[in-house]
C-alpha cells in the first residue's frame, strides 16, 4: 500500500508541499556542515593564529594539519564525560544539548544562493535574533549549574553581555530593514545587487560586527571565558564531548554572525564570475577570518568597561545612525 | 668612601640612637667589608624605638631576620635609606629563648610579614604582632626548620670532615 | 575608581562570598594561592597564601659549602638567575675580601644586564598576557629566545646559569659572542616602536591599565616595595646607583622613574629599564679590558668568622644575601632578602576595590616570581 | 575614572582609540605572513654549542686513550645532590688508582657543573645529548665509563 495514499500523510504532505523534502534534505545538510565547518573553522583560527605568532600552528596530521581537529574530535569523543559531584545534573546535561538548537536553527533562513534557502521567512532575521538568544541561556544554565564560582561568575556575565550587545545589533540592523522594508533576507540581499548596503550604512556594518564579536563571546569581549581570570568561564567544570560542543556552539554562532553580516551589508550572494554560494561562503569565511585577527591582536576589555563601551558608545551611535537613516529615507 | 652628606648623616643618626636607646652599643663599621655602615646592637629592648626613629627619617626596613645562636636569637633589622645619601644601618637585637620581642610592624606594614617569617623559621612569638601564623611552612608544622637543633644531616658532616 | 565598601557596610551573610585564585590558576605565574573575599566582582579583601613551593634554600645553605649553593641562588629566581647567581658570589666575595678582575667583573655585569632584558621581556609580556592579548606574549618571548640562546651560548644553560663563580666567571666571552650582542641590541630597538604601537598605545590596553592598582609613594617605603614597582611609583632607588656593585659605577645609564604608580607605569618603567641594559651593555662591550677572568681563589674557601649583607638589583627589586660565617666552609646563616616578598605583600593593600580582572593586571604589572618568595 | 569627561574629549577618544586599534590590526597582519621562527623539532634539530651543559662525560684523552680518572671522589663529595659514586681499582699494588665504574643519577643530577670545575685531572665534560628520556628512575642511573667504552 502507498503510504501517500494515507489521508493523514497526504493531509501533511498537503499543508507542506514540496517543502518537507526540502526540509529534511536541508535539515540533513545542515546536521553534516556544522560539525565540519566548525571543524574547519578550529583550524583556520589555529592556522591564524599560529602564523601570527610567527609559528606554523598545526603540521601533523593531513597536508598542513588540516584534519588535526577530526583527530580532535575523536579524542574529545573518546574521553570521560566527567560531572562534578554538587553539579546539577539535568542542567549540567542539558546546556550543552540546547547550545547547539540555534546553531542548527539559524542555519535555516540563512540564504547562501537565491536558490540554495532551506526555508524563506518573512521574518527570517528575527528568527535568527530569537533562537541566537538562547545560547545566552544554556550559558546561564551551565555556568550556574557547574556549581563552580568561575563558572558563576562567567555565567552571569554572559547574561549582562548579551542583553547590552543586542541593543546596538538590533538597532543597527534596523536601518538596514528600513531601506529594504523587509524582515526577509532574500529580499535584503537582492536590494544589495547594485550597491552594497556597507557602503550605504559603513557606521551599522561596524557596530554590527562589533556587536556580533560580542554577542559571539568572541575576543576582545570574551569575559565569558576569559582565560587569564576565569580560568574558562562558563565551561571551566566541562570535559570531553560536552565540552566540544559548546566549542562547536561558539564557531557555527561565528559562522551565523558573520552570514548576517554578509547578508545584511556586504551583498549576500552577489559577485561578478562564480555563483552565489562561492561568493557568500567566501565572504562569510573573510569575515570569519577577520574576528580571529582581531582575537589574537587586542587584549581584554574589563567588565565595567565592556557595559560603559556598549551603553554609552555602541547604542547612542546606532541609535544617532538609525535616526539619520530614518530622516534620509523619508526625505528621499 | 663615605660622602660629606653621609658622614653627617651617620653622626646625626647614632647620636638621635644613643639618645633614643641609651643602652645600646653603637659603632661604625667598615662599609666595604661588611655591607653596612653603622651598627647598632642592644640586648633585649630597643627595636620599636629604632623603627620609630628610622621610620621618621624615612628609611626603609630591608629585611628582618633573625640567627640562632643556640642560647639566644639575634635578631637583625636592616635599614636602608632612598636618598642620595644612602646608609644600611644593622639593627642587631640579642634576645633569650624565653622571652620574645616586641614587633615593629605598627611601624612597618611590611614587617608583618617579615616577622610571620622569622616566627614561621625560629618560633620567636612576637609579642603584639597582629598576624603571627605560618607563612611559608604547613599551617600544622610542628617544628621551627631554621633552627640549629632541627634536620643537620649526617652527610654535611662527612663532607665537613673530608674538605676541612 | 570604585568606592571601597567596608565591612561594615555590607551584610556578610548576603553579599560576600570566597573565591579561591590559584593555587592552580592560568595567571598566577606558578603556585600562589589568592583567598579572595568578593562582593559581586569586587575585592573587599585579599589574603595571599604562600609556600606551595617552598623547598628551604635558607636551611640547606647551612647544610652545605659554600659552593654547593651555586646552584640554589638561581633557583630562587628562575627568571634572573644570572643575576642571583652573580649576587651570591658577590656577597661571599665581600666576606672574604676577594678582588674580582675587572674583565671578569665586566662581563658579570654583561651577562646580568642581559639576564635582566630577558626577564623584564617576560614580565612586561606576561602582564600582557593577563590583560588578554596572547600574541605580544609570543612577540616578546621570540626576543627574549635571542637572549637565552646567546646566553647559553657561554653558560650552556638557558635558565639556571651558574655562571658565576667566587673570584670571576667560569668561561670567558669572545668576539662571537660580542658580535651577536651587538646584533641583538640593534634589533631589540627596532622592536620598541612595534611594542608601542601594538600594545602601549592600544585603547584597550591603556583603558586597563592606567590608574589601575596605585601604588604610592608612602604605601610603597611603608611596605618596602623595590625595583621597577618603586620607580613606578616615583621612587627614584636603584642599587645599581645608590650602591654599585660589580662595575656599575663605570657606566652611564639612568634611572627610570614614573610618577604615576599604576599598572601603566610600571610596565613603561620596565621597557625604559631594557633601554637603559641595553646602553649599559653596549658600554660593557666597547670597554671590555683585557685580563684574566678569575682571581686565584682555593678551590674551596673559607671565609673569617663574621657577616656581611651585599645588596644588589635584580629584574625584581633589591635583593640581599645576608651571610654569618662562623669561620668553617658551610654558611653558619644566610638569609636572603627576597623583593619578591615584599612587592606582594602590598597587594593585600592596595588589591581592595579593584575587580578580579584588575587584579590579574595588576599581579602582573607587579611581576613577581613565586619560587623567590616561597624560597 | 574621570568625573569630567567632555563630550569632545568623547569623541576625540572614538576616533584616536578606532585609529589605534587599526595599527595594531595591521601589525598583525603584517606578521602573518613573515617566515615562521620556530624551530620544528622532531624534524629539525637545534645544535647545541659547544658549551652546552648536559651530563657529564669522561674526556678519552689522546696519550692514553682513555680518560685520566684517579677516582680520587672529590666530584662525589662535592656534588650538592650527592649522585656521583665512583668505584677506582688499582691494576696492581703500588699503582695509582683508577676509575673503574663512575656512576651518576642523572634523574636527581641539577647540571650545576661543579663536578666539572672541581676535578683535579680535568677528564669530567659536559655531553651534547639533550634526547635523555628514561621509562623508568633506575634507568637514568648510568655509568658514564660504561659510555666511553661505547664511544671509543
Amino acid at each position: 500500500m502507498n503510504m501517500t495514499q494515507l489521508p493523514i500523510i497526504k493531509d501533511i504532505y498537503g499543508f507542506l508541499g514540496p517543502d518537507l523534502l526540502v526540509g529534511v534534505v536541508g535539515l540533513l545538510l545542515v546536521l553534516i556542515f556544522v560539525p565540519l565547518n566548525s571543524a574547519f573553522l578550529v583550524w583556520v583560527e589555529r592556522k591564524v593564529a599560529g602564523h601570527i605568532q610567527l609559528r606554523p600552528g598545526p603540521m601533523e596530521v593531513g597536508p598542513h594539519g588540516i584534519l588535526q581537529s577530526l583527530i580532535d574530535a575523536v579524542k574529545l569523543m573518546c574521553k570521560e564525560m566527567i560531572t562534578p559531584d554538587l553539579a546539577d545534573k539535568p542542567l549540567f546535561w542539558m546546556a550543552p544539548c540546547i547550545v547547539v538548537i540555534p546553531a542548527i536553527v539559524c542555519f535555516v533562513v540563512i540564504p547562501f544562493s537565491p536558490v540554495m534557502q532551506i526555508r524563506e521567512l518573512n521574518v527570517g532575521i528575527l528568527l535568527i535574533f530569537a533562537f541566537s538568544s538562547i545560547s545566552g541561556l544554556s550559558i546561564m544554565m551551565g555556568g550556574w549549574a557547574s556549581n563552580n564560582k568561575y563558572s558563576l561568575i562567567g555565567a552571569v556575565r554572559a547574561v549582562a553581555q548579551s542583553i547590552a550587545y543586542e541593543i546596538p545589533l538590533l538597532l543597527s540592523t534596523m536601518s538596514v530593514i528600513i531601506m529594504s522594508n523587509s524582515f526577509k533576507m532574500s529580499q535584503i540581499v537582492s536590494d544589495q545587487s547594485t550597491v552594497w548596503n556597507f557602503i550605504l550604512q559603513p557606521v551599522a556594518a561596524i557596530i554590527f560586527i562589533i556587536c556580533s564579536t560580542a554577542e559571539t563571546n568572541r575576543a576582545p569581549f570574551d569575559l565569558v571565558e576569559a582565560e587569564s581570570e576565569l580560568v574558562s568561564g562558563f565551561h571551566t567544570e566541562y570535559t570531553g564531548m560536552r565540552d566540544a560542543l559548546f566549542f562547536m556552539a561558539e564557531y557555527t554562532a561565528m559562522f551565523i554572525a558573520s552570514s548576517m553580516a554578509v547578508v545584511l551589508f556586504f551583498g549576500g550572494w552577489h559577485g561578478p564570475f562564480f555563483s552565489g554560494i562561492v561568493w557568500f561562503v567566501l565572504k562569510a569565511y573573510f569575515l570569519v577570518f577577520v574576528t580571529v585577527w582581531i582575537r589574537w591582536t587586542f587584549p581584554r576589555l574589563r567588565f565595567d568597561q565592556l557595559m560603559n563601551f556598549a551603553w554609552k558608545v555602541l547604542i547612542p551611535i546606532s541609535l544617532l545612525n538609525l535616526l539619520v537613516t530614518a530622516i534620509v529615507i523619508k526625505v528621499l | 668612601m663615605l660622602t660629606e652628606g653621609q658622614k653627617k648623616l651617620l653622626e646625626e643618626l647614632k647620636n638621635n640612637l644613643a639618645k633614643s636607646v641609651p643602652e645600646a652599643k653603637i659603632s661604625q663599621s667598615d662599609y666595604v667589608l661588611t655591607g653596612y655602615h653603622l651598627e647598632f646592637s642592644s640586648s633585649k629592648v630597643g627595636m620599636r624605638r629604632v623603627a620609630k626613629e628610622m621610620r621618621s627619617r624615612r628609611f626603609n626596613l630591608e629585611t628582618v631576620t633573625a640567627v640562632d645562636f643556640i642560647d639566644s636569637f639575634e635578631i637583625v633589622y636592616l635599614y636602608f635609606n632612598y636618598n642620595q645619601d644612602n646608609i644600611r644601618v644593622m639593627v642587631r637585637i640579642r634576645v633569650p629563648k624565653d622571652e620574645p620581642p616586641f614587633t615593629v610592624s605598627a611601624v612597618y606594614s611590611e614587617a608583618i610579614w617579615l616577622e610571620r617569617e622569622v616566627y614561621d623559621f625560629f618560633g620567636i612569638q612576637f609579642k603584639e604582632h597582629p598576624d603571627l601564623r605560618r607563612i611559608l611552612n604547613p599551617d600544622d608544622a610542628d617544628y621551627f626548620p631554621l633552627l640549629k637543633n632541627f634536620g643537620k644531616t649526617t652527610i654535611t658532616g662527612e663532607i665537613d670532615d673530608m674538605l676541612c | 575608581m570604585l568606592t571601597m565598601k567596608t565591612i561594615d557596610d555590607i551584610n556578610i551573610n548576603e553579599r560576600l562570598y570566597q573565591l579561591n585564585l590559584g593555587p592552580q590558576h592560568p595567571s598566577t605565574h606558578g603556585v600562589l594561592h589568592f583567598l579572595l573575599t568578593l562582593d559581586g566582582e569586587v575585592v573587599v579583601k585579599a589574603e595571599m597564601l604562600i609556600g606551595y613551593t617552598h623547598r628551604g634554600h635558607e636551611k640547606m645553605a647551612e647544610n652545605r659549602i659554600y659552593e654547593q649553593f651555586y646552584p640554589n641562588s638561581a633557583r630562587m629566581d628562575y627568571l634572573s638567575g644570572m643575576i642571583f647567581n652573580t649576587g651570591y658570589c658577590e656577597a661571599v666575595e665581600k666576606l672574604c675580601g676577594i678582588e674580582v678582575p675587572k674583565r671578569a667583573r665586566y662581563i658579570r655585569v654583561i651577562t646580568s644586564e642581559l639576564n635582566r632584558v630577558a626577564s623584564h621581556l617576560l614580565g612586561v609580556m606576561d602582564f600582557v598576557m593577563g590583560i588578554g592579548a596572547y600574541t605580544p606574549f609570543l612577540y616578546g618571548w621570540d626576543d627574549r629566545e635571542i637572549i637565552l640562546d646567546l646566553l647559553e651560548t657561554i653558560t650552556g644553560s638557558r635558565l639556571t646559569y651558574n655562571y658565576s663563580r667566587f673570584g670571576g666567571v667560569r668561561v670567558d666571552i669572545d668576539q662571537t659572542f660580542c658580535d651577536s650582542a651587538r646584533r641583538f641590541i640593534d634589533r631589540m630597538r627596532e622592536r620598541f616602536k612595534l611594542y608601542n604601537d601594538l600594545i602601549t598605545g592600544n585603547i584597550i590596553f591603556i583603558k586597563r591599565t592606567v590608574g589601575v592598582g596605585v601604588i604610592s609613594k608612602d604605601v610603597a617605603l611603608d611596605y618596602g616595595v623595590t625595583g621597577p614597582t618603586l620607580r613606578g611609583s616615583g621612587v627614584n632607588y636603584d642599587v645599581r646607583k645608590s650602591e654599585p656593585y660589580s662595575s656599575y659605577e663605570d657606566f652611564n645609564f639612568e634611572i627610570p622613574t614614573k610618577e604615576e604608580g599604576d599598572c601603566m607605569a610600571r610596565y613603561l618603567v620596565r621597557l625604559a629599564e631594557i633601554e637603559q641594559s641595553l646602553r649599559i651593555i653596549e658600554q660593557a662591550m666597547n670597554n671590555l679590558p683585557d685580563g684574566p677572568i678569575r682571581a686565584d681563589v682555593p678551590c674551596f674557601i673559607t671565609p673569617p668568622a663574621g657577616d656581611c649583607y651585599h645588596s644588589f638589583e635584580s629584574a625584581r627589586g633589591a635583593v640581599g644575601y645576608y651571610i654569618v660565617s662562623d669561620g668553617t666552609r658551610i654558611p653558619y646563616r644566610l638569609k636572603v632578602r627576597a623583593p619578591s616578598f615584599s612587592n606582594l605583600f602590598v597587594m593585600s593593600k592596595i588589591i581592595p576595590g579593584h575587580f578580579v580582572a584588575d587584579l590579574v593586571a595588576i599581579f602582573g604589572s607587579i611581576d613577581v616570581t613565586v619560587p623567590e618568595i616561597d624560597r | 575614572m574621570n568625573t569630567s569627561y567632555g563630550f569632545k574629549q568623547y569623541v576625540k577618544e572614538i576616533f584616536t582609540g578606532s585609529k589605534s586599534l587599526i595599527i595594531g590590526m595591521g601589525i598583525t597582519l603584517k606578521h602573518m605572513f613573515k617566515p615562521i621562527v620556530t624551530v620544528q623539532y622532531p624534524r629539525q634539530k637545534p645544535i647545541m654549542t659547544p658549551h652546552f651543559r648536559g651530563h657529564i662525560e669522561a674526556i678519552i684523552f689522546d696519550d692514553t686513550k682513555s680518560h685520566h680518572c684517579v677516582a680520587c671522589g672529590l666530584c662525589a663529595r662535592t656534588c650538592p645532590s650527592h649522585v656521583i659514586k665512583v668505584q677506582g681499582e688499582k691494576t696492581k699494588a703500588g699503582d695509582r688508582k683508577y676509575g673503574k665504574q663512575y656512576f651518576i643519577d642523572f634523574t636527581k643530577c641539577s647540571l650545576c657543573g661543579l663536578c666539572v670545575d672541581v676535578c683535579p685531572e680535568k677528564t669530567l665534560k659536559f655531553s651534547d645529548e639533550y634526547e635523555l628520556a628514561f621509562y623508568s628512575r633506575w634507568d637514568g642511573v648510568m655509568d658514564i665509563m660504561q659510555r666511553l667504552e661505547e664511544r671509543k
